[in-house]
């Protein structure tokens, strides 16, 4: 920090109150790039062919005087001072051998390519601002006419549709009654009816089967229908107290008898 | 057209810009301006020794034929579309609907019955037909007038046209598939209508239901 | 120019109107609309078989020199007036909102190296941008969100609009001052700190702790 101090010390009057001034300012950075960018600008060369070194050393020096005159700087600010410390030690000391990452010059190169991008931004920036501006140099059509919007309603059908349509005409003859086909559908109805006339006189267990109507068993459709339906109908009947029923094991046949005295609920 | 003529000693004094640089100045007064611009405030605008109103003489004249012309508004100017174009200043949005459920039934016993009388479509669809489902479809230039029938009233009768026949990408009516084929091709919605020997009140009503299918 | 050339079969099918007619036609829709108008938009309202595109050359020529200009933003077209007249429009100008030093730099770097993510943004500049200026960029609709960059997080990316090109009198964001020599030089590549796989997470940390919100 030596030598940074006594550069600091040696550069002239008018720099180091320019020096204190930004340190007044501080505030008023946008960060430390936009610092680093502001010290750039005292070594009055192109940033290309800038002292990444001295500059360094520049940014250092002001964060030691901010130090000592006990401004606080935001923690990005002490960030950027490691960063350049290390970066600095790096360019004075020769490689180590097998060392990793980048070199010390490729890091002072991005810094270099940082600053010239931010400076080339805020130079475009001003650029784009300084042009002829809608509203202040040129001018929109003030009298603007509206644009009245026509609906239009378009009717479209497909030929489906149409088709669909015809069918529908021609076919409603022979349409039947909203029902689909009963004919092998025994109902939960037709099983309550069945059972509640034929329960009173099963005194013990009956397997259920046995209620099925006679004639359903044989074809299997309406075997399948029957069976469903009587025991829709066991279980409605045993919920309103009527009968009990049991089943040993699973898939054993079940049996149903009548309840002598109705279940309190 | 100019109500302000200076004294030209002043004139001399001020060196007033060539007027067809008065004229550009005129244009774009005019044309930024939210409301109709006097003379005078256009003169109090321009460099001293302008002469709007001259200007706005030459610039009225360019515009002539264009596609806006220069008007005055009372006391004032503007541009203002050529009354010709009005038309250009609409967007048309089409929205597509669907065709009514009455609409399409009638449209399809058409295309197979063709050439059918109005009793004929009714006595088919069960239903009357309203005057203004026919009127559609005429509208529609998908039906057009046919021969009037020979039989007493002579009834007019209606046909499909070229349109119709464009629009689902037939060549003839007589493309449109059979009942037969419609039933092979799985297309016959076995579905009943409820109460379909109702009358068309309820109809329309109930139709208005199945919409959606 | 033109966008929307015509099958010369479909051309005779439509009688188009005589081009001096659309170049009045697309003075007309230019002159009714304050904001730019896509050459498919006029094409829309215009008659069938119109060239709009073609009509727009026409147009663009005989305005040159006169004190409203047509002039080219993105895909559209608007009358603007010639610049070199803002003197006489004091009554029309608006009042410009202030934007902050960061808000012009943040809007010059989205312009310059769009599509660009904030991150980027914050990169080049080397401080946080605050939720606040990004939020006044998209209010004023001189940026919006572009497609997201495909990397890990799939960070949004920011972009100029048109109306950013209409503001500032761009064609295209090809025609931003010195944009030529900025890629030239290299100062609009995205160079990575060297070594930034290690450190990447070190960058990020770095722009969050100057977070100002």
């Amino acid at each position: 920090m030596a030598e940074a101090t006594s550069l600091f010390e040696s550069t002239s009057v008018s720099e180091r109150l320019a020096a204190e001034a930004l340190i007044v300012d501080v505030d008023g950075f946008e960060g430390p790039l936009d610092l680093l960018l502001t010290l750039s600008r005292t070594q009055k060369v192109d940033l290309r062919r800038i002292s990444v070194l001295a500059l360094a050393e520049q940014y250092l020096a002001f964060v030691d005087r901010a130090k000592a005159l006990r401004i606080e700087l935001a923690a990005d600010y002490l960030v950027m001072a490691a960063w350049l410390a290390f970066l600095k030690s790096r360019l004075l000391l020769p490689p180590e051998p097998g060392e990793e990452g980048p070199s010390a010059e490729d890091m002072a190169a991005h810094l270099a390519f940082q600053l010239e991008r931010l400076s080339a931004m805020r130079e475009a920036a001003a650029q784009l601002m300084a042009r002829d501006r809608l509203g202040r140099d040129f001018f929109a059509r003030g009298l603007e006419e509206s644009v009245a919007r026509v609906r239009k309603v378009r009717y479209t059908a497909s030929l489906l549709d149409m088709i669909q349509a015809y069918a529908r005409i021609r076919t409603r003859d022979e349409f039947r009654p909203y029902a689909f086909d009963r004919r092998d559908v025994f109902t939960m109805e037709d099983a309550l009816d069945r059972m509640r006339g034929m329960i009173g006189f099963a005194g013990d267990w009956t397997e259920l089967t046995s209620y099925l109507p006679e004639g359903w068993e044989l074809e299997p459709k309406r075997r399948r229908s029957a069976t469903a339906a009587t025991f829709a109908a066991s279980l409605e009947l045993a919920k309103q107290g009527h009968i009990e029923i049991r089943q040993s094991e699973t898939f054993a046949p079940i049996a149903i008898r009548a309840r002598t005295t109705p279940r309190e609920t | 057209m100019s109500d302000s003529r200076y004294d030209p000693n002043e004139k001399s004094l001020f060196e007033a810009p060539p007027l067809a640089e008065q004229e550009r100045m005129v244009e774009a007064i005019l044309f930024a301006s939210a409301e109709p611009v006097t003379v005078r405030e256009m003169q109090d605008r321009m460099p001293h020794g302008s002469d709007a109103g001259e200007a706005l003489a030459y610039l009225q004249r360019r515009y002539e034929g264009r596609g806006v012309h220069l008007v005055k508004v009372g006391n004032a100017w503007a541009f203002r579309t050529a009354p010709d174009l009005g038309f250009l200043m609409q967007k048309e949005t089409v929205e597509m609907r669907k065709l009514s459920r009455a609409a399409i039934e009638t449209l399809a016993i058409i295309a197979y019955h063709q050439p059918v009388t109005r009793a004929e479509i009714e006595e088919i669809r069960g239903v009357a037909v309203s005057r203004g489902t026919i009127d559609q479809l005429l509208e529609m230039e998908w039906i057009r007038l046919g021969r009037r029938r020979m039989t007493p009233g002579r009834p007019v009768t209606f046909i499909v046209t070229e349109g119709f026949l464009d629009h689902f990408g037939l060549e003839s009516a007589r493309d449109l598939p059979g009942i037969k084929e419609l039933r092979a091709a799985g297309l016959l919605d076995n579905r009943p209508m409820p109460g379909a020997d109702e009358e068309e009140g309820d109809m329309v009503g109930q139709s208005e239901l199945f919409e959606e299918e």
